[in-house]
């Protein structure tokens, strides 16, 4: 085997959201070879379940996946670990109305229709964590699901409905259409949103490998703290999007510290639990010392809680 | 006869295999349910009516699309023959049509229609029409100059010919139309449900699918199976039908 | 059966006695086609007389359906004029019946539905319909098939459909174009027997165009010979059998002869046309 | 293009027609739902001067050229010998025109399943679109040659392999050509629909992130691309057929 | 031209006398169907002399497609034995052409290329296969359309393609199955003179089947009746024509007294078929 051979992982939503920022600062300023890995490629994929199914068919089987994907998997007995976390904000959600609206706020929502992505998605999660945060009762926001972003603007153009959920780049790119009614960064606490996982038979036949992996994703992280302007370059460049919008969507995350270098937090992993017990996709409580592995994670790490 | 009972045998032999391969775990859990546990899994959804508006929505709007479809084409099928220069023009068009990704058309059509049903029967009628549209146009065409002459002799009127003489005789092709805009109309809107959509068995089946629930999935994806053997069944059989008085 | 003295060749003029029963006068037909025009029929003069029994024969493609298009009304001549029972042609007059040189049974109709298609078009009394469709059916042999489809019958009896469908109209002209092509020898010797039987129950004018010499010579009392196209008629035989003939008169001498005269003509024009370097 | 498509100045006037009612719903809709003619042709010439989006088509290329051709060599392989096998015909038909009018897209998670997230899923899941509809239209070619080709080239005392090259391929390929036609596009369409629900590169995966992104240019100038590369195959190979047969 | 005695009614045991050049003796063949079984020809004897031209005439579908293909080897009888030139018949034998019923030109192929396919095949010297196919293209009136292809020909003029695509293999038996099936009177009676001609300048045997009783009365030697399926010969006619005849001869009162003959025949079949309830 030679002593530096060139891999490929995977990352969700590779080259449409944030998550993979790290990996591209990491990659780009060569910070994964010094960690002792050569990462070349990045596989992306729509859904979680596919980044998950497509993981565990890799060479190298690791991946950055959503944690319901992660939960969903190992739940229907996948034989997977988590071995660190990628992404704990939810700042880059939010809602939008049309300018001319008449809603101030999250409270005016009861008796009127919004437009989610589909059924059971993060976006709604999230809309019913905020409604939740505020007191308002979720049955009487009309949740319509519009099969994606786009088409939920549009339905929000057209009246169809009061507001609509939004991510971001898309949110910085449309910013002048639409008034932000809240930030879902803004009413929630920080949780964790993605993390990284690999089979149990990798972690342990390969443990350098996985470690040199996450060291570098870490690496890439403190890189991206450190020099925003500079990160925001290479997103702009691997995204191609333009470079007021790439600096803006990068600065949007730095306050909320989006990207975690790789520690546990029991107190983010299970608000995210709750979420997602709220849309009923899971139903009890996880025991997440069957389903972490904290020692693959830099010893500073490990010791964080 | 005996063919139809080799078909079955073939059929039923498939079936056994993947049960086999299955049950003895060649083909892992993970990728695959046993046929039986499909069935069993159906039979559960369908009672639980987990997915019941999923489905009424999706086979609301394929009915709607194939009806729309068969209208829209066989008018325009009409309306094309009548008009010898425009159909010059726009055959060449027609014979390339299906290279044309459709669905790509969905954002426009979301605009046009707004987001849902709409719009997805848009998808699957833009698929589906050009077959009604062709084998309305090979259906006029093939009605024999004599038949019409024929009308002429019994002093009917064009009305009374265009219904009583050139309707039936263009039947089977426009039948052939029929089928195919069936087809592509699950077609349409099973995929756009699947890509594009937030709700609808194509929805599920990608839902289930992301969320590792194996047998809500193949068991909607059986589901479909059956649905469209069933009709395409059917179709056949009325087809066949409208043939056998016809095969000279 | 008996045969009269022989072919008689008759004078191209038409026959002034009688009122004919149908006429054409100096009838022409023209084509306009993408690039040229096609003088497809005429002139022709023809008049048919009341209950005669007439046929065309000629070169395919002389313009023989085109004829009898424009005697039925289903085109206007380019020139000329066509005249029915006295009246001008125009559109299908009533009286007219037509079989048509191509199979024209309505194959999503059974052979009893068919026969009686254009009986309801009429509006005719159903139980009048049922006794002309029974008698018709049976006439033409189609009884055990009164139920079938044209898909599951032969051309041939196709084609009987398709004449029975015109009988029951009782029309008063019947125009046959080539209604036994599809037919082998024996069994048009057979069907000519029953359309000489038919002829006689309802003593209609009868107008057949065939491309079988021997079928002209034996069913008709006058022969027309056309010429190539532009088709004209270059010559009229007439028979000359009793009414009451039929199939046994193909191995008299007189049948020779009447065949011998047309092959003849045929000849002469086909040596035309090779000479003329077609073909 | 022009010289290959629209042999009739009909043709051309409906292509005009089209892009009149293009401007026009462009100007109904407004730009953000609806990318102008011009805007969709600028987009593209944008995107073509990318070596980045040349990538991508090389990518869409690679899994449909090799899908189209295994649909190719096992729809004409099958269509012959179910053709030539009447009662293997007569079984396998009904079965083949059942699967074809399912909608494959459902099984795409199978798909996935079997062959993992690359360039092999989209390959099968083209071959999957184009196959059947190439092995049908072989076997009725087969079916339906006219007997008596046959029995010419053994009255005139021909081996198996000149019969099979010189009689039997030229009297069957009109109708492959029909099928190859059908084929080509469905095998394209199946290569796009599995690059737009699970992968990450290739046109459909350019698509599905434009839609994502509400990039209507990007969608209107694939879509552009995409319908011009398709016809102008589709009229080659019509030109091709009529060269080949003369029919 | 000139017609000998009369038509001979020769008996129907084979001619003894010189070898014969293709020969069948007791040939039946049966056909299964999905549900029963079909007697279709048999049992036939015949023998064809050198030279001779032999025409077979008889109802449709009495089997003489089926008694060609056993004599080209296409198929085997079911019982008998077929003989060519002393040998048995297995598989197609050197020095068989036949022209089939249906159409059998290669629509891919234009008129120069679909004579010379089987010359191509065989492996002849090109610069003579250019003479052959220039001689037998001109041979059939071809010459203007050497470069069309035969979706622009008329079904007369293809079937004239595959007759001169046989007749450049220089066949010593030639079988004809209805070649002139698609054309009118006229035409019939020039390709039967051109087929006159061919025969006699390159002596081969012909067979010719036929359902135009007057192109077998003018072209033959002998003709052969058939009955109804199961096809066996009833009937034998010589003609007794000069071997230099040509179309003229349909005038004379010889061709008269052959076709009144044949149509006899035909007509005695026809009323058996009537009486046993079919047609
Ligand atoms: N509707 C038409 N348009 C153009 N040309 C026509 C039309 N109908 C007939 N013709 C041409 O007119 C000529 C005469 O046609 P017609 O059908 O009357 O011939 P025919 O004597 O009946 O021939 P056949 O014996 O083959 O039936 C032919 O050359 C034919 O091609
Ligand atoms: N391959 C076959 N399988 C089954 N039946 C056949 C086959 N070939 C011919 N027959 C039947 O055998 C009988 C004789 O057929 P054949 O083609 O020899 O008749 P034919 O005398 O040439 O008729 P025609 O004058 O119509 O050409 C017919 O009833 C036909 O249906
Ligand atoms: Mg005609
Ligand atoms: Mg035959």
């Amino acid at each position: 085997q030679a002593p530096v051979r060139s891999e490929e992982i995977s990352v969700t939503q590779w080259g449409a959201s944030m998550y993979g920022a790290p990996y591209a600062v990491a990659m780009e300023k060569g910070l994964f070879k010094q960690a002792g890995i050569d990462i070349t490629g990045i596989i992306g994929s729509g859904g979680g379940g596919t980044t998950v199914r497509n993981i565990l068919a890799s060479a190298t089987p690791y991946g950055e996946v959503a944690v319901s994907a992660a939960l969903a998997a190992k739940a229907q007995g996948l034989d997977l670990i988590i071995v660190n976390t990628g992404t704990r904000s939810v700042a880059e959600a939010s809602m939008v109305v049309m300018p001319g609206s008449e809603l101030k706020g999250v409270e005016d929502l009861a008796g009127k229709k919004v437009a989610i992505t589909s059924p059971k998605s993060v976006s709604e999660m999230l809309l019913l964590m905020v409604l939740r945060e505020k007191g308002v009762d979720q049955g009487k926001v009309q949740r319509v699901a519009a099969g994606g972003y786009v088409p939920a603007l549009t339905m929000l153009e057209q009246n169809a409905v009061v507001g609509s959920v939004l991510i971001e780049p898309l949110s910085i790119i449309r910013k002048d259409k639409y008034r932000t009614l809240y930030r879902a960064g803004d009413v929630l606490k920080p949780m964790t949103t993605s993390v990284g996982i690999t089979t149990r038979k990798f972690a342990q036949e390969n443990p350098a490998k996985l470690k040199a992996i996450i060291a570098g994703r870490r690496a890439g992280v403190q890189a991206i703290y450190k020099d925003p302007a500079e990160t925001a370059r290479i997103i702009e460049k691997l995204y191609k999007l333009e470079p007021a919008i790439a600096k803006e969507a990068v600065d949007n995350m730095i306050p909320p510290k989006m990207w975690s270098e790789g520690e546990f937090n029991l107190e983010e992993l299970n608000r995210m639990v709750d979420g997602l017990k709220l849309i009923g996709e899971i139903k009890a409580d996880v025991d997440w010392s069957a389903v972490l592995d904290k020692s693959y994670l830099p010893a500073d790490l490990q010791a964080k809680q | 006869m005996s063919e139809k009972l080799l078909r079955v045998v073939v059929v039923v032999a498939m079936i056994l295999l993947v049960e086999l391969l299955c049950r003895l775990g060649s083909i892992p859990r993970m990728v695959m349910i046993a046929p039986s546990e499909m069935v069993v899994e159906l039979g559960r959804i369908l009672a639980s009516g987990q997915y019941s508006a999923d489905i009424r929505l999706t086979f609301t709007n394929i009915a709607i699309s194939t009806v729309l479809s068969v209208l829209l084409g066989f008018a325009a099928g009409v309306i094309i023959y009548s008009l010898p220069g425009l159909r010059d023009a726009i055959e060449p068009l027609l014979a390339s049509y299906y290279a044309v990704p459709t669905f790509v058309f969905y954002p426009i059509f979301i605009t046009l229609f707004g987001v849902g049903s709409a719009s997805i029967i848009a998808i699957a009628v833009l698929l589906a029409i050009v077959s009604m549209v062709t084998a309305t146009l090979n259906g006029l065409d093939r009605i024999p100059r004599v038949l019409r002459k024929t009308g002429q002799i019994y002093r009917m009127s064009r009305l009374g010919t265009a219904l009583l003489i050139e309707l039936p005789a263009a039947t089977p092709y426009l039948f052939t139309g029929v089928k195919l805009s069936v087809a592509y109309s699950f077609i349409g809107v099973i995929a756009s449900e699947f890509i594009l959509s937030g709700a609808g068995v194509g929805y599920a089946i990608a839902y289930a699918y992301n969320l590792f629930e194996n047998g809500p999935m193949y068991a909607l994806m059986l589901l479909v199976l059956i649905v469209v053997t069933v009709v395409n069944t059917l179709l056949n059989s009325i087809d066949r039908r409208l043939q056998a008085r016809r095969q000279r | 059966m008996s045969a009269a003295s022989g072919a008689r060749i008759v004078p191209l003029a038409p026959q002034a006695a009688a009122p004919a029963h149908a006429r054409l006068r100096g009838v022409t037909r023209v084509f306009e086609l993408p690039k040229s025009t096609l003088h497809a029929l005429g002139p022709v003069d023809l008049d048919l007389a009341r209950g005669e029994f007439f046929s065309v024969v000629g070169p395919s493609g002389c313009g023989k359906s085109t004829l009898l298009d424009i005697l039925a009304g289903l085109s206007a001549p380019q020139s000329g004029t066509a005249e029915f029972e006295g009246k001008p042609v125009r559109g299908v007059p009533d009286g007219v019946g037509v079989v048509f040189q191509e199979d024209a049974s309505f194959p999503w109709l059974n052979v009893r539905d068919n026969v009686a298609f254009g009986l309801r078009r009429a509006g005719v009394d159903p139980a009048e319909i049922a006794r002309r469709v029974d008698y018709a059916v049976g006439f033409m042999g189609l009884k055990d098939f009164a139920a079938s489809y044209p898909a599951q019958l032969s051309g041939g009896m196709r084609q009987r459909v398709c004449i029975a469908r015109t009988l029951v109209m009782q029309p008063r002209l019947i125009l046959l174009d080539e209604p036994f092509g599809a037919l082998d020898q024996q069994t048009r010797l057979l069907m000519g027997d029953e359309l000489l039987r038919l002829w006689r129950e309802t003593s209609a004018t009868i107008l057949l165009i065939t491309h079988a010499l021997d079928e002209a010579a034996m069913l008709s009392d006058r022969v027309g010979v056309m010429s190539t196209r532009p088709g004209t008629f270059i010559d009229f035989v007439e028979t000359g059998w009793e009414k009451d003939r039929d199939s046994r008169v193909v191995s008299t001498p007189h049948f020779g002869d009447i065949t011998a005269r047309l092959w003849e003509k045929l000849r002469v024009e086909a040596l035309k046309i090779m000479s003329a370097g077609k073909g | 293009m022009t010289s290959l498509m629209p042999r009739s100045a009909g043709t051309l006037l409906v292509l005009l027609a089209i892009l009149v009612l293009w401007q026009g719903l462009h100007l109904l809709v407004g730009a953000s739902s609806l990318a102008s003619p011009v805007q969709t042709v600028g987009k593209l010439a944008s995107l073509l001067a990318t070596g980045e989006f040349w990538l991508n088509i090389s990518e869409t290329m690679r899994a449909f050229l090799a899908a189209f051709a295994l649909s190719l060599a096992g729809g004409i392989a099958l269509g012959i010998v179910l053709g030539v096998r009447r009662l293997a015909g007569n079984v396998a038909e009904p079965i083949l025109t059942t699967l074809y009018s399912i909608p494959k897209v459902v099984l795409y998670p199978l798909v996935l399943l079997c062959f993992g997230l690359g360039i092999s899923a989209k390959i099968a899941f083209g071959v999957m679109h184009g196959l059947i509809p190439i092995t049908l239209f072989s076997m009725n070619a087969i079916r339906q040659m006219k007997p008596v080709y046959r029995r010419t080239s053994q009255v005139m005392r021909l081996s198996p392999s000149q019969s099979a090259f010189t009689v039997i391929m030229p009297a069957i390929l009109p109708e492959i050509v029909s099928g190859v036609r059908l084929g080509f596009s469905l095998t394209l369409l199946g290569v796009l629909i599995g690059e737009m629900f699970a992968s990450q590169r290739g046109l459909g995966f350019l698509l599905t992130s434009a839609i994502n992104l509400g990039q209507i240019d990007t969608i209107m100038a694939i879509a552009l691309l995409l319908t011009v590369f398709a016809v102008t195959c589709n009229a080659l190979m019509m030109r091709v057929d009529r060269r080949l047969t003369h029919r």
